[in-house]
């Protein structure tokens, strides 16, 4: 029994409280209030990672209370490699975007003073957000599948609303397709949990006790299509995929950091942890099928991003291209591929998390998301353009920095994983490279409509950024970076909890044995 | 020849009962004898006291353990765990709905009265708030509700159910606004409701043809001894379950719902969406269980079809609905689809038994006092014409009133299941209860019972766009020039709102605590 | 013998449903009602023979308490939806209409 | 049993003639009340013209005792007036609707007990049923379907409203009168009629249950709409009621038949129920022959003839009532006194013969009473009114009086009479006298 | 059923008397045709047209209807206590309460002040009231 992780989740939730009850007027109490508590959750994270013990027994810093004894449900939470830096990544980006949504709510102003979203709650913006910080770190902490499964429904509530109420021109339509789009896969996944306590017979839904009780393949191949429709809705991947670009342009540029960054995350993860170890042999037959969806994802986001007009849906279609690499990563079942997946999850987060929000501060101030508005921003605001151009490089995967790391284990993975067959999925991997090209394509060329050419009349009034805006920027930009040349201290967590899963995965050992770190 | 035995009557365990009906016999008198002044004055605590005191008597029936295992009254009315908790839960509920009835505004003084005569003004004009006949009125219903799910036996069940629902003909037609619509819709209540219950009672009989006695457990005998299939019996089970499925508002009997909750003045339309529902949903259980237990292959599959319809049809004409009242209507109707899943799933071994019968018992508790609320929220909203039932009316109502919009939107996220409130965790229990009744040993209906939980997903999953289309008009939509007024709410009402906040909060968090009093309530089963 | 009665019964009852479902008057709607409830006493008298117990009997007694209890409150009704519109056709009562 | 003539019979012993014996009855039955209408209306009026000092029918037969069959034969030779608006079948099928059940209701009334009719032991009753009240009082629900089918089928305002004020004040009176049998029944512990008699072997009803029987003899008038509750007709303001349609031809004949009819039964079931049926009274009970063989049916006809008088004698004393009077009457005074006293009855009967429930019966006993007292003088809303009336009347005239002082009173000199105040009076100009 | 067949046969000879009597009085009557004496009566004005089916109920009859259905349910209730609760003669000769005795009586005292209660109201509400 450790308490570190209630304490985490307690720590937001009440900050949301003291924050929803402010007195009225108190706006700039409320952010600051956020921010605190956000940095608050952030080093006890940091405190708390430094005790995790990467050689350790898997999960760590377990907690289990009886919640609801009547179905056998328990609030167990613990954490093992892969979740850790999700949960580090989520505590990262919430003060930044914290700090990147200063504004958000107090009614979006162009330079020239045009109102692009009107004056909304600013502290009901500030504790949706801890509320979702609370079920962020709650998703990826949850060892009962339950619990999992209710901080999974619960968090779009927060986000539907922080997309509905502070985002763009179409913001409903786009929150209530999020939603559902969800919901739906939620429920699916509900059936499939109650199939699992059901079928396994084994009346407990914790995850660690529930390996391995589902025998019979029929039953294994139902719940498991239970679960991955969910998980792949929620990573969008083709062709469940629609209600990202619209959700990602219409949020408010922090929700949408958010909501790429980590909440897509969730479907990633749940298919390394739920659907490869608790169906093991369904995630076997059902592979071929996905990696076919997870390059289709790959090749179809980023053509698709190069059609693209709007930055913000631009960045959003490269992210589906990233997530069919994630989930090529984690379907390969090699410890390479896998490993690399699980990185990619966090460094995607980094690199996304900066394009949106340097493409935010682009059109916060131009007012419009639209790439032909642009050009020559580099000129007037130096700074800004550096970061976007950084931001950029690491969307596509530049050597050197951190998202190149991932996207080359999970294709030398790919390519070498024996799991299915030796060369099995060779060919998905050479096809998955073609989109390397087509990334350098889709980024560059905005980029370089954004930054470069002749600078644009409204442009010219830019400021550049202010100190909060270089906050917002700096560390993720210093993060990319980071990762980039030293991947080691997250593979080191990483590598040992995915080892785990893929005995779990009952994979050929020869894959196991061959390990690399990549670099 | 005068051979007839003076009956015995177990008074204490049917106290509340009487304690119900007594109050209701004394607010006659109350009617009759009090000025009209003083009338309500004296009503209001009336009522809240008998209920309360009711609830009362059922809480120290269960705390001292005394929870009978025979039935009482000659084996007419069964007190057992599921009656008490469904008592329990009907004697809040109708507690509540009464708070909110007590507030100013909903009845018409004179209901005999043409509208807009001089009769009416007349009756306005010395009225203090309204019909005072309500109270009683009330009280008899709630009597009915709370005898119709413990009846032993089908006659019982047949006056608790007119018992139940001749009042609610009544109060149904009592809306001061939109007097015509009041009264329509009570007369197609009355008029529906008494042909369904005409084919109730049509069922009794050949039951009784067939079994020779009309109480549950003498039918459930006749049955096990006499294993052919009787067409009496078929017609009999039919026709009873014909007149149950009515007042459950399934499809294809649901068409009453929607006018008549909308028709209905707002508290009303509570009470019957709330404690009527956990009353009739309570004798289904009863009938089905005690009555037919030996039978149940016969009529599974029927119901099977009833319980997908219903999610069905419930959540896709909720969809097309313009009135907040009709869309909560068909929202209800899903819910009893929801919860016929439930009663599908009371299958099989006794502990399966207990495990279905426990969430269908925390679905009607939490579902009840969630939609107390929800109408609660409804009477708030008003136009000058009264209550602003258009949907149109209420886009931007989140920036008028943030608080009552982010209630109502909770409301209704609880409707629609979402984990972390009340209602995700009734949708999963009886999910789980039927997926669970599919791996009994020896139960043909497995694969079907998967089957109908991934129809209940589908029409969530339909239910939750319309709750949340109504979320969005609420949020994302900006408020037009002459929105409704909101009402500043009584003291009463707020009470209400908070109640069904809180529980529906509480519960969602901690859902143990409702579960553990429903699971100790399915576990004794009902008596057979 | 008793195969009689019971014809008559259904009869009466079918009678009785049929009318509900195609006449238009809500007093005669409300007739119709009546009368599937006396089929249903006439059911429960001939069965009470049949099988030789009176409970069929006793339960008669009791629906005609609750056609009595209903007829009343129909009544009512009907009355007071007949002084406001001056009709009582079931199809002029079409306010509750999406 | 059946040997023995002096046996009273019971349920048990109807049911079993031949059916030659059943016709028998059932004509004698039949010719008796056929004769007993005419004989009836003859006696009626020549007994009220002898009230009134008058002859009465004297011209048709001896004594006028023809006049009833001239009377009918005229009513055949009437034209049959069919108006045009009325509904056919039901206007035709009404008169038949009143007159068949009114025959049947006395198909249950005991003439006499074990009798050897033509060889055949058998009572003199045409049948008795375990429910021979209930039948009676069915029989006679069933005729105010004839009256209300009448009066609707007529198509004419006064048939209509006749109808319905028939119906309406039948019905009421209906309850009432179910009432004030429900205490014999307490005493008798049976519906049967023959068995009711029985149980009056000692002491007549009407003697032990004075006040069911004083209501059911009020019932008794209202159930058979005579003077003083008359008012279906009600000459005066129905121009005839429900039969005005009905001219004067054999349909209407038919009516007034089942109206005789009706009369009839409501004698015999008083003497039935409440006088003793077919026993001797008194002083010839002490012979042992009185009640058996022929006898007691000399015994009920002179009991039926007198009490057939009676109601005769009630029509020349009194006024009819007014229609308001007539249902506060039935609804407000009759139905709660009954109920009061049959719990009464009920307590005391249990208090009489119940073994240790004494003190709880008597008390329950004294609860009712004053209950019911209280309920009484509470609810006493004519006493009330009378009240509110006077005191509205006093208030009136003190108002009335307040306005002007002389008014109702002698006449007062007002006060500015020049002769009272000399120095104010008025001056008279000269030259105007 | 025995018991029946009697009141059948009155019932013959009752009704066939009866439509005997409306079958003939066509025939035994003169004809006159005149068309005022054809309308319907009232006292020599022109009738008052009736709607077809027959004219409106005044409501105050339909409340007694009501009534009257309520009070003869009770009575339906009271026949079958009042016979049950009289007591009987036991083989010695003793009268005595075999059944209901004691509880009869106050569960009828109970039925009787439900049903005053119910009659008390619609007194105070007038609907007993003729005017």
């Amino acid at each position: 029994m450790s308490p570190w992780l209630p304490i985490l989740m307690a720590v937001p939730v009440v900050g949301a409280i003291v924050v929803a009850l402010l007195p009225k007027g108190s706006d700039k109490l409320a952010k600051q209030v956020t921010l605190l508590v956000s940095l608050l959750v952030l080093v006890l994270t940091g405190v708390m990672a430094a005790g995790f013990n990467p050689g350790g027994e898997r999960f760590q810093f377990r907690a289990e209370y009886n919640w609801i004894p009547s179905f056998g449900v328990k609030f167990g939470v613990g954490v093992d490699g892969v979740a850790l830096v999700l949960i580090a990544l989520s505590v990262v980006l919430v003060p930044i975007v914290v700090l990147a949504s200063w504004h958000d709510a107090d009614g979006v102003k162009t330079a020239d003073g045009t109102l692009i979203t009107p004056k909304r709650s600013v502290k009901t913006y500030f504790s949706l957000l801890l509320v979702l910080e609370t079920m962020m770190i709650g998703v990826f902490a949850a060892t009962d599948i339950f619990l999992f499964y209710v901080f999974f429904e619960a968090m779009l509530i927060p986000m539907y609303f922080m997309i509905g109420s502070y985002g763009g021109a179409q913001r409903s339509y786009a929150a209530v397709k999020f939603l559902l789009y969800s919901l739906f896969g939620g429920l699916l996944m509900l059936v499939a949990v109650i199939g699992l306590y059901v079928v396994g017979g084994s009346k407990t839904f914790m995850f660690p006790e529930l390996i391995g009780v589902i025998q019979d393949p029929a039953m294994q191949k139902w719940l498991f299509a239970g679960f991955f429709i969910a998980f792949a809705i929620k990573a969008p991947l083709w062709p469940v995929h629609t209600w990202l670009p619209d959700a990602a342009a219409q949020a408010p540029a922090g929700a949408a950091v958010l909501l790429v960054g980590v909440l897509d995350k969730v479907g990633t993860f749940g298919m390394l942890r739920f659907c490869l170890e608790l169906f093991p042999d369904a995630a076997k037959a059902f592979t071929m099928p996905i990696v076919v969806l997870a390059i289709i994802s790959i090749v179809y986001g980023a053509i698709v991003a190069i059609g693209q007009t709007d930055m913000k849906r631009l960045i959003a279609y490269t992210s589906i291209s990233h997530f069919g690499f994630i989930v090529l990563g984690v379907f390969a079942m090699s410890d390479i591929a896998s490993s690399g997946a699980a990185l990619y999850m966090v460094n995607h987060g980094f690199a996304t998390g900066a394009l949106f929000l340097a493409a935010g501060f682009l059109i916060a101030r131009r007012g419009s998301p639209f790439i032909g508005d642009y050009g020559g921003v580099q000129k007037v605001a130096p700074l800004l353009a550096g970061f976007f151009l950084v931001a950029g490089l690491a969307g596509l995967s530049l050597p050197g920095l951190s998202s190149f790391v991932s996207e080359f284990m999970v294709m030398i993975g790919t390519y070498s994983s024996t799991a299915h067959g030796s060369g099995a999925l060779s060919v998905a991997a050479i096809i998955s490279a073609v989109a390397v090209v087509l990334a350098a394509v889709y980024i560059l060329w905005m980029v370089q409509r954004v930054l470069n050419g002749p600078t644009a009349e409204p442009v010219k009034a830019f400021k550049d950024l202010n100190a909060r805006e270089v906050w917002v920027l700096a560390p993720l930009v210093a993060l990319i970076i980071g990762f980039g040349f030293f991947p080691k201290p997250l593979l080191d967590v990483i590598n040992p909890s995915v080892q785990h899963t893929l005995t779990n995965v009952h994979v050929p050992t020869s894959t196991i044995a061959e390990k690399g770190t990549g670099q | 020849m005068n051979s007839i035995p003076a009956p015995t009557i177990e008074y204490g365990t049917l106290a509340p009962l009487l304690v119900v009906f007594g109050a209701a016999v004394i607010g006659v008198l109350v009617e009759a004898f009090a000025p009209r002044y003083l009338r309500k004055s004296i009503h209001v605590p009336l009522t809240l006291l008998s209920l309360f005191g009711a609830f009362a008597l059922v809480l120290v029936q269960v705390l001292r353990g005394q929870v009978s295992t025979v039935a009482s009254a000659m084996g007419a009315v069964a007190v057992d765990g599921p009656a008490l908790f469904i008592w329990g839960v009907i004697l809040v509920l109708s507690f509540v709905c009464v708070l909110l009835i007590n507030d100013e505004g909903h009845f018409v003084a004179s209901a005999a009265a043409v509208p807009g005569s001089a009769d009416e003004e007349e009756a306005e004009a010395e009225g203090s708030g309204g019909h005072t006949e309500v109270y009683p009125l009330v009280l008899f219903a709630v009597g009915g509700m709370l005898l119709f799910p413990a009846s032993h036996d089908l006659l019982m069940m047949f006056v608790a159910l007119e018992v139940m629902s001749l009042p609610l003909y009544l109060l149904c037609g009592l809306a001061r606004r939109r007097r015509l619509l009041s009264q329509e819709a009570s007369m197609k209540y009355f008029l529906l409701g008494a042909f369904s219950s005409a084919f109730f009672l049509y069922g009794i009989a050949m039951i009784y043809g067939f079994a020779g006695t009309v109480s549950l457990p003498g039918i459930n005998q006749a049955l096990a001894s006499n294993a052919q299939l009787d067409p009496l019996l078929m017609l009999g089970f039919s026709l009873v379950g014909v007149g149950l499925l009515f007042k459950i508002g399934a499809a294809p009997f649901h068409a009453w719902k929607p006018d008549v909750y909308q028709g209905a003045p707002t508290p009303i339309t509570a009470l019957m969406a709330s404690g009527t529902l956990v009353a009739a949903i309570g004798a289904v259980l009863r009938v089905f269980w005690v009555g037919l237990g030996n039978l149940d292959w016969n009529w599974r599959p029927a119901i099977w079809g009833v319980a997908a319809l219903t999610m069905i049809v419930g959540s896709i004409l909720a969809i097309t609905q313009t009135e907040i009242k009709r869309m909560l209507a068909y929202s209800s109707i899903a819910h009893a689809g929801f919860l016929l899943v439930g009663v599908m799933a009371t299958f099989g071994t006794a502990e399966q038994n207990a495990v279905s019968l426990k969430a269908i018992l925390f679905y009607l508790a939490v579902y009840g006092i969630t939609t107390v609320g929800a109408f609660a929220v409804v009477t708030l909203v008003r136009d000058p014409g009264g209550e602003a039932g258009h949907l149109s009316r209420w886009a931007g109502l989140g920036k008028r009133a943030p608080m009552l919009a982010g209630v109502f939107a909770f409301f209704l996220l609880a409707f629609a299941g979402i984990p972390l409130t009340s209602g995700f965790f009734g949708k999963y229990a009886v999910f789980a209860a039927a997926l669970n009744s599919g791996t009994q040993p020896g139960d043909s209906m497995g694969g079907w019972m998967a089957g109908l939980v991934v129809v209940g997903v589908v029409a969530s999953a339909i239910a939750a766009f319309f709750y949340v289309r109504v979320i969005v008009l609420m949020f994302f939509s900006e408020p037009a020039a002459d929105g409704p007024a909101i009402a500043v709410p009584s003291a009463g009402t707020v009470a209400v709102i908070a109640v069904s906040l809180l529980v529906t909060v509480g519960v969602g968090l901690y859902p143990e605590s409702v579960l553990g009093i429903a699971n100790d309530a399915a576990r004794s089963l009902f008596i057979r | 013998m008793t195969t009689h009665y019971l014809v008559l019964s259904g009869l009466l009852f079918a009678i009785g449903a049929l009318g509900v479902l195609i006449r238009r008057n809500a007093i005669v709607v409300f007739m119709c009602v009546e009368l599937m409830l006396n089929a249903c006493n006439l059911a429960f008298v001939t069965f009470s023979r049949q099988v030789g117990n009176l409970e069929g009997q006793v339960i008669a007694f009791f629906v005609m308490v609750v056609a009595a209890a209903e007829v009343v409150v129909g009544l009512a009704i009907i009355v007071t939806i007949f002084r406001t519109r001056r009709s009582a056709s079931v199809d002029d009562a079409n306010l509750l209409k999406y | 049993m059946t040997l023995v003539l002096a046996a009273d019979p019971t349920l048990a012993d109807f049911g079993k003639d031949p059916l030659w014996i059943t016709i028998v009855k059932a004509v004698m039955l039949f010719a008796f009340l056929m004769l007993g209408i005419l004989f009836g209306v003859w006696f009626e009026r020549k007994l009220i013209s002898r009230m009134q000092h008058r002859y009465g029918p004297n011209r048709a037969g001896k004594f006028g005792l023809l006049q009833s069959v001239a009377d009918g034969l005229k009513m055949g030779l009437k034209e049959d007036l069919f108006p045009n608006t009325v509904d056919k079948v039901l206007y035709l099928l009404a008169p038949v609707i009143m007159v068949v059940p009114a025959f049947l209701a006395f198909s249950i009334v005991p003439f006499a007990p074990m009798v050897n009719l033509f060889g055949v032991q058998t009572p003199l009753q045409l049948v008795d049923l375990p429910v021979a009240v209930l039948f009676m009082l069915a029989m006679g629900a069933v005729s105010v379907y004839g009256v209300v089918l009448a009066g609707w089928s007529s198509r004419s305002p006064y048939a209509l409203l006749g109808g319905l004020r028939s119906a309406a004040q039948v019905v009421s009176y209906e309850i009432a009168m179910g009432l004030s049998f429900v205490a014999i029944f307490v005493f008798a512990g049976t519906l049967s009629t023959s068995e009711i008699v029985k149980a009056q072997e000692q002491t007549w009803f009407a003697v032990l249950l004075i006040p069911s029987f004083l209501i059911y003899v009020i019932c008794m008038f209202g159930e058979a709409a005579r003077i003083p509750f008359d008012l279906p007709e009600g000459e005066g303001e129905l121009v005839g009621g429900f039969q005005t349609e009905y001219s004067s031809s054999l349909k209407f004949a038919l009516i007034m038949m089942g109206e005789y009819l009706h009369t009839f039964t409501a004698t015999g079931i008083a003497v039935t129920l409440f006088l003793g049926g077919w026993r001797a009274p008194f002083p010839i009970s002490l012979w042992e022959g009185a009640n058996t063989g022929y006898w007691p049916v000399l015994w009920f006809l002179i009991k039926f003839i007198l009490t057939f008088s009676f109601i005769i004698w009630v029509r020349a004393s009194l006024p009819r009532v007014r229609y308001d009077q007539l249902m506060s009457l039935g609804w407000k005074v009759l139905i709660p006194v009954n109920l009061a006293w049959i719990l009464l009855v009920a307590a005391v009967r249990n208090v009489v013969v119940g073994e240790g429930d004494t003190m709880l019966g008597v008390g329950l006993g004294v609860l009712i009473v004053i209950g019911a007292l209280a309920i009484w003088m509470r609810f006493d809303t004519v006493n009330q009114r009378r009240k509110e009336d006077k005191k509205a009347e006093i208030e009136a005239e003190f108002e009335e009086l307040s306005n002007d002082p002389t008014a109702g009173g002698f006449p007062v000199p007002p006060l500015d009479l020049p002769h009272y105040h000399g120095v104010q009076h008025k001056e008279i100009p000269s030259g105007t006298n | 059923m025995d018991l029946y067949v009697p009141i059948l046969v009155l019932a013959v000879l009752a009704g066939g008397f009866a439509i005997f009597s409306v079958a003939i009085a066509p025939f035994t009557g003169p004809k006159r045709w005149n068309r005022a004496k054809l309308d319907a009566y009232e006292c020599g004005i022109e009738p008052t047209p009736q709607p077809v089916g027959g004219g409106r109920f005044p409501l105050k009859y339909m409340i007694t209807a009501m009534l009257f259905i309520v009070f003869d349910i009770e009575i339906i209730f009271l026949y079958p206590w009042a016979v049950s609760f009289a007591p009987e003669t036991d083989d010695v000769g003793r009268t005595i309460f075999s059944g209901l005795g004691l509880f009869g009586l106050v569960e009828m005292l109970l039925f009787i002040i439900t049903v005053l209660v119910a009659y008390a109201y619609v007194w105070r509400r007038k609907g007993l009231d003729w005017d």
